[in-house]
């Protein structure tokens, strides 16, 4: 065949169509604006549950941490001498939480959890750390309304922040 | 004659194959050709990778690559550094696919065959692990414990660009949500510009297939910037309008500033270098001329300068760099000094092309505070002690 | 539901991975970190060294780098190509010496660590056997068949040249004989020019130690010129002002002519290519574009063109060369093409620094003759059948 | 230190003075010229006991070769179709025997040989190959003044010896 140096590339073959069942299997993301989010709710009660069957043998029957991470504290003391960093204390969206938690948790076997358990443990784990009441139903819609205490205290990355020169002698002088 | 001194015959068996004595390997046939895959000699002990100094769950963990054992600016597979959240996963790579979704014109599922088929290209480039090191003591033994968070190979992929091209950007993209098939499911979100301009998805390290540690089969690769973004094991693009706001980018990889604000979205690996002969744990064994040996890099793209203090960093003299130096890859610098046997500090400062040089440790924690966390990009000083043994200067 | 039949259960099984369904590996932990030196992925079956097709004795043989399994230019230490004479010696370190001897003023012995003490460099460089392959049938079904003794990578080592200085030259040197340690001890005999260009000591490959098969702790390496001549296993130095004539540079590697008389001193190994992908044994699975990819180098420096023929010879364009382009080292090139389902015969054809234009194996047969055996840098065409299958195109 | 540009590199420490007798032990290059050759002798007689002893499992009973390659033979073949390249037919210096011989054969227990065994098998050899008397006595001497036939046949490489052209279009035609 001969070779055209200006012809469009045929590439049509490779790959697949994505049919919607093969992405909403794989396509877990959820967003702050609550995108994402699926049907179905949850309640800090039945996330009390959840955690103590699922959750508490590595992040500890008080939250206070163990094999995982700590899950409540810390909220106020970012500008501290030390700082406390946990979901409730750091992060800037609630609906990080039920991402994180229905990707990757429980740590040994994840995507484990129905919908309406991750919601009601992210009820749960919310209200340990005083976001919300104990009494929340916790839904697509409630979730991506909650604001977390730290939301607005991220900016984005304004590096270079040093201003070392290229010094070459007398250096520890100036 | 051999005595019964297990010192003496120790020192008579060396002795047995040292000149004039023809050693016995050379009086004898060896092992045969063709093993299939090679591995190290025996002898060599001490090029390992090592978990993280400190750490004990293997399976949201990190190791380094012995980077005091190490020479020129290739890292071989096999000691390639690591930072897993849920271990390393085995996967099938007939059974694997990669799900390009969202603001696409043709979402797309693709074989890894099918991924091969692409035109491809194999850059140089070095990745680092953005907590490398910490800022905090205590400080490590050696190179590797100090930032062996950071490797250099050749990389074999297609360019992103081309699969977004191949299924049709929809002009409100400005985000891709990145997440790999091990089990943290792990996700980074990558602004449009930096998707279209280098990033690649990989198959091949140092010409063979990614290692099973390193994404096999495919992983994402996002030259210059934080390790964690260029996620491994690579199964789905998830093209989008907003960030994904995922746990890694705001509980993770954000940097708490003095003030308790924190900076989000810092993705360049800024200009580095460090020492790695001689360093921590190393000893120089005369008096006399000695080469300090390092690596140098940037995530803004080549290193312009590296320059090399003997004392303590009060006087500075440009170093000699390994060419052909490449933009956003380890970058080899050499300095012949003499040594006799005082006691000194030596450090290495590197400048990128951009101009700017690197930091002290000092000028890091006054801008940033001491609690930032990642992306310590400090001059990292050795102490020569009278004995000729070298330690961390950082204590 | 899984049926009896065990296609349908393997089919579920494969499915059970495939979106919608969430793989099995994406639902666990994997493998530990930290694992002190990695391997490839058990699934990578077919990136292995094979012996040379035909050999079945395993000391005095050679092995091939499955270039058709490998993408860039780096060729990754467990997969680097081998020529033995006397198998792989397992030299401990501490008691091997190198012997510094003959026409200088200070006659030395050094040990390894010494060595190591020497200001190093870290070039990048291929190395080929110059029997790669012979001209004669059968011809290879693979790349690796074809001209697999031949692989590349990044080298740390103290230039003989400051050796030489150290012990002091004296004017009347014009060779060097160097030996290796190993039971065939063997030798060749290297111009004095060269050795003062850029003949490396080297002891790291692609950043760690030499691996045994690759001449563990110390070799000799001779950029660009036949593999031969970089002693593995290197011991001694013997400087002098005549050449050895040794077994390797007469019996062996030297080149028979048509009129019965040899070449000797044949030492460069001249500008070639060859396609990797697709080539013998892999398969075009669909019509469209394809993209060729293959390495091209030249002993006597840079590669500054490959030239591609999808046409069995008659047309020929510029294929798209992997920056930085280095100098004795492997180019890794590339060149789209459109397959529409027909028999075609596609190669590649080198032009290296000195203009040096890649001969047809005609050409070279015609110079040459047909039993000089060695040096081989012929054009290698493969055949695209109407499957899709590739096979070698010289029969 | 302070560092000096200029001033002159001091790795005297590297490396330890080769002695005579390390050299000695180590050397074992023989040079055309007889450079290398060791003190003594050795006979045909004694080289072909040496042969069926230690060489002929490989090398055959006719010196036709087996695991080793062919020892005899092809002399006046090499310009023709089918050349056959032996130490007899081939190789351009005796000496070269004795140098391959002793530094890597028997291939199993290399550098094992006596110098008188190592001249009498290269004495043994090149009468097979009817290059000496069969009652010839090898030392020094008399190897380095053996004028093999294939001697005056070999020149220095004076490639490049190909002129392909970087031709683009019709170049089946050409
Ligand atoms: C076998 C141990 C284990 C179990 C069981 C477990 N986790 Fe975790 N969890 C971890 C580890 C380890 C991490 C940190 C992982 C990492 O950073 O890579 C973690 C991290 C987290 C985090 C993020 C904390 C932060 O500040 O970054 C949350 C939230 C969390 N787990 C929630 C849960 C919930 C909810 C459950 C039960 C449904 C659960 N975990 C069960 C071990 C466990
Ligand atoms: C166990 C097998 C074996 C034994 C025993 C052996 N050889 Fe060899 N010999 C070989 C092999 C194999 C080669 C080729 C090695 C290579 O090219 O790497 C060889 C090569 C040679 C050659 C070079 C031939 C050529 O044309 O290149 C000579 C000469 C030779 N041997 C002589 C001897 C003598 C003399 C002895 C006994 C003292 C001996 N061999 C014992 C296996 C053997
Ligand atoms: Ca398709
Ligand atoms: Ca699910
Ligand atoms: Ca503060
Ligand atoms: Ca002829
Ligand atoms: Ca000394
Ligand atoms: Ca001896
Ligand atoms: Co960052
Ligand atoms: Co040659």
């Amino acid at each position: 065949s001969v070779i055209h140096a200006q012809q469009a590339h045929d590439f049509k073959g490779l790959g697949s169509p994505a049919g919607h069942e093969q992405i909403a299997g794989w396509n877990i993301d959820v967003f702050p604006d609550g995108t994402g989010l699926p049907d179905g709710q949850g309640t800090v009660a039945l996330g009390e549950k959840v955690y103590k069957t699922q959750c508490m043998s590595c992040h500890g029957v008080n939250l206070e941490g163990g094999l995982g991470p700590k899950l409540v504290g810390g909220q106020g003391s970012l500008a501290s001498d030390k700082p406390v960093k946990t979901i409730g204390s750091y992060w800037p969206y609630a609906t990080t939480i039920f991402d994180y938690v229905r990707r990757s948790m429980p740590f040994q076997s994840p995507q484990s959890l129905s919908n309406e358990d991750v919601y009601s443990v992210t009820a749960y784990l919310l209200s340990k750390n005083n976001i919300v009441p104990a009494d929340t139903t916790l839904d697509a819609k409630s979730l991506a309304a909650v604001k977390m205490p730290n939301r607005d205290n991220f900016y984005v990355d304004d590096r270079p922040d040093t201003k070392n020169e290229r010094c070459m002698a007398d250096c520890l002088k100036k | 004659a051999l005595a019964a001194d297990p010192t003496k015959e120790a020192a008579a068996d060396a002795a047995a194959n040292l000149p004039p004595n023809v050693p016995k390997w050379t009086r004898s046939l060896g092992s045969p050709t063709a093993s299939p895959y090679g591995k190290p000699s025996a002898f060599e002990k001490k090029a390992i990778r090592n978990m993280y100094p400190g750490l004990k769950e293997p399976m949201s963990a990190y190791s380094t690559s012995p980077l005091q054992e190490l020479d020129g600016t290739i890292t071989p597979n096999g000691l390639f550094y690591e930072r897993h959240h849920a271990g390393v996963p085995q996967i099938d790579p007939a059974e694997h696919r990669l799900m390009l979704h969202g603001l696409v014109e043709r979402p797309l599922v693709f074989t890894m065959d099918e991924i091969r088929q692409f035109p491809c290209v194999s850059p140089i480039y070095f990745l680092e692990c953005s907590g490398n090191p910490s800022f905090l003591p205590p400080y490590g033994k050696t190179a590797a414990e100090v930032a062996g968070l950071v490797s250099c190979a050749q990389w074999t992929g297609v360019p992103l660009k081309t699969l977004l091209e191949h299924a049709g950007l929809k002009k409100e993209a400005k985000w891709i949500v990145a997440e790999g098939a091990d089990g943290a499911a792990m996700t980074r979100s990558i602004p449009i510009e930096k998707c279209l301009d280098d990033v690649l998805v990989v198959y091949s390290q140092n010409g063979e297939r990614l290692r099973p540690e390193q994404g096999y089969p495919i992983r994402l690769f996002v030259p210059g910037f934080e390790g964690n973004m260029s996620i491994k094991w690579l199964r789905r693009l998830h093209v989008t309008d907003q960030p994904g706001y995922t746990r890694e980018e705001t509980g993770k990889y954000t940097d708490l500033m003095a003030d308790g604000r924190a900076r989000k979205f810092s993705f360049v690996m800024e200009c580095k270098s460090l020492i790695t002969q001689p360093s921590g744990t190393h000893k120089l064994t005369r008096k006399g001329t000695h080469e300090i040996r390092g690596i140098a890099w940037s995530g803004h793209g080549k290193i312009t300068a590296v320059d090399i203090s003997t004392d303590g960093g009060n006087t500075w003299k440009a170093a000699t760099l390994q060419e052909p130096v490449i933009s956003k890859a380890l970058t080899a610098f050499r300095f012949l000094f003499d040594w006799n046997g005082e006691e000194q500090v030596i450090m290495s400062r590197a400048v990128d092309e951009t101009g700017y040089v690197q930091p002290t440790l000092d000028q890091l924690i006054e801008a940033r505070g001491k609690v930032s966390f990642y992306h310590n990009n400090a001059i990292q000083p050795w102490k020569i002690a009278t004995t000729g043994e070298v330690t961390n200067g950082r204590v």
